[in-house]
């Protein structure tokens, strides 16, 4: 593909722009589903099968497996759709951060609060 | 003819959802933020506006990428929240103003805007999180037409283009022959990033910059494309188009009735501005 | 780089459909309207086109009033067509260009278009018939754009912002870094209405001014508002509005290769025609 | 309700603008849902009981039972979407266009030919 317009360079920032959207349209649509709390208990009951149903391409699919975030956002995942798969391991924004910084949560949170002085 | 009371803009993380339904307002971790709305509410119970304007950024609740709109009005005679997936309560429905959301897209149109106009929407924590900070009892005395700024799929509409919608958009509320009170409220931001290896970026100066700009220069923030305030503020703080776009509503100079900045909320540096003629 | 090969304009009714099913092209009624495509599939053996970008309107299949852009570009990797209420027989799916899509929506709102954009769309007789018009065996040729412009809900766009809109697409089209030769196809119209007391209204004096002013004055058109379109040309005969936006692709001045006019076929004045630069 | 842009008077038309967005809703909404063949058939088999689903008004109700076109209109319906409600029925755009003007169809069609002269 190619865009002809340059593409931003913003370190540890993937924008979800049209090339990111192309790979991640399954993965975002089923994420999508997760707003029915009916397709969140699918989802749990047959985690395979419901993958199957939204053809998840195989890194979309071991990235969900991995329950990774910086896999699924490098699998075309948008981080508002992902928020709704997190949302089913009860997981908030402070353990989605100190997963792809490689902190404890009591360390990520301590740089918000550092952030703030 | 229709009057712009003022313009309330301020963050509206999904785990102020959370605090409220906790009665965690006077949490020493929530206290500065809650705290910011007294002066805001105060302000409500003297102007008792009509109807509320709801400048905010859609998280996938009513559109998903088969049909992002840039920009997006609402038209329906009344609005629903919905679960997001994360088992937020949902807050009472809305009611809307059909004939005020008619007249605003006219506006917008003849102002060479492209609107997606919705007749059907439900509205997600971005409108509902602020209007419950505003009105705690959630009995809405107003009225709403919800406006939707798109932060999901880039490319996103340019700073300079948020606030000439804005501004488009304030001179329709203007232009209307109804003697209606209007609130106009702006949420998102401030800076912060969920995604990426740069989770949990925060940006202080900048924030404080932005907030001052409001006031003095609003034109200040176009200065940057898309992808240096995403440099900036992070990938979602870009939510601060929601701030220009609701500035430009009010023409001409505008003083602070107040202003709150914390950090953090959640992930986010938490803004509060009550800006009025 | 890019390059537009040609633009086709053509009218759309759904009773085309009807007539290629029943193998009519040769009768009477329909051999006037058919008969215009003639030179122009002559014209695309030799140009042969890689994608096709298709200005439309879509008649209530993809979009309904609960969200209903302005504008819509597709960014799908293929379009598939589907019932629309009366089982005009559906034809084979479209390949789309993704990345070309999304090179346009690019352009479109660097310049300042609000455009909403579709990654998952179906499309209607408005798209369809076109495509089964210039490549009857419908064993298409080309990978495909769907670009929208909403002709349902008033407000329109005015016949000024669709030609800038034209000019803008036609802009994005010229700056893209892959060499393809790219038709532009605009569909609707032209006079025609189907609804109230008025249908059945024709005006062929005013349709052959349009389309000699697609020649020689582009800008003629976007001296009328939408409603006096309308007055003129009829509730669906505003649909003229995607042959504007379908010329304005092409830069400078353009010739006629070929020009069709023949009423009626439905109830529509069916008006073919073929420019390039 | 009011809307401060002047609207346009052209004889005999009726632009689906806000006002008349407002008015046809649920009839737009039912009408669009005939798209799908299943739901024509359903309409079929007992139209009281779609019309009532849908939450028609009672002159859009009324309009619906008379398979009357301007009727239609006036209750705030959308051309766009009232073809797939005559569809159900093998209308053309000729029958809705004779119906609608008072002629037969053989009329309303010499009318469009001689358009043409
Ligand atoms: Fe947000
Ligand atoms: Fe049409």
């Amino acid at each position: 593909m190619s865009i002809a317009y340059p593409k931003p360079d913003i370190p540890g920032t993937t924008l979800f722009d049209g090339e990111q959207a192309m790979k991640g349209f399954a993965l975002n649509k089923m994420c999508f589903s997760f707003n029915d709390a009916a397709n969140r208990e699918t989802f749990l009951k047959d985690e395979d099968a419901y993958c199957a149903r939204f053809g998840l391409t195989s890194p979309q699919r071991e990235a969900i497996r991995n329950r990774n975030v910086l896999e699924l956002i490098a699998a075309g995942g948008n981080v508002y759709y992902l928020a709704k798969f997190a949302g089913i391991f009860k997981l908030d924004v402070q353990d989605l951060g100190a997963q792809q910084t490689g902190m404890t949560k009591d360390e990520f949170k301590a740089k918000l609060v550092a952030a703030g002085r | 003819m229709a009057k712009i009371v003022g313009v309330v803009t301020t963050s509206h993380v999904p785990s102020i959802g959370g605090a409220i339904a906790r009665h965690q307002e006077q949490d020493p971790y929530w206290k500065p933020f809650f705290d910011g709305f007294i002066p805001v509410r105060e302000w409500l119970k003297d102007v008792k506006p009509d109807v509320a304007v709801v400048i905010y950024n859609d998280h996938g609740l009513n559109f998903f990428l088969d049909k992002m709109p840039t920009f997006a009005v609402g038209a329906a005679p009344a609005y629903r929240n919905a679960d997001e997936g994360w088992g937020i309560p949902t807050v009472p429905p809305f009611a809307g103003d059909p004939a005020l959301s008619w007249h605003l897209i006219e506006g917008l149109v003849r102002a060479e805007f492209d609107p997606t106009t919705c007749q059907d929407m439900l509205v997600d924590h971005a409108f509902t999180l602020p209007m419950a900070l505003l009105w705690p009892d959630q009995n809405w005395p107003v009225r709403t037409v919800p406006v939707c700024i798109n932060t999901v799929q880039h490319p996103l509409p340019s700073a300079a283009r948020c606030l000439k919608f804005g501004r488009a958009l304030g001179r329709a509320i203007d232009d209307y022959d109804q003697d209606l009170r209007v609130l106009v409220v702006g949420t998102g931001g401030l800076s912060h990033q969920l995604d990426g290896k740069r989770a949990g970026h925060i940006n202080k100066e900048f924030d404080q910059k932005f907030m001052a700009s409001l006031l003095a220069d609003p034109d200040w923030a176009t200065r940057y494309s898309i992808a240096e305030l995403v440099a900036e503020v992070g990938t979602q703080g870009i939510e601060l188009l929601m701030w220009l776009a609701a500035r430009g509503t009010l023409a001409g100079p505008v003083r602070a009735l107040t202003s709150t900045y914390h950090i953090p909320i959640s992930n986010t540096a938490g803004g509060i501005m009550l800006m009025a003629a």
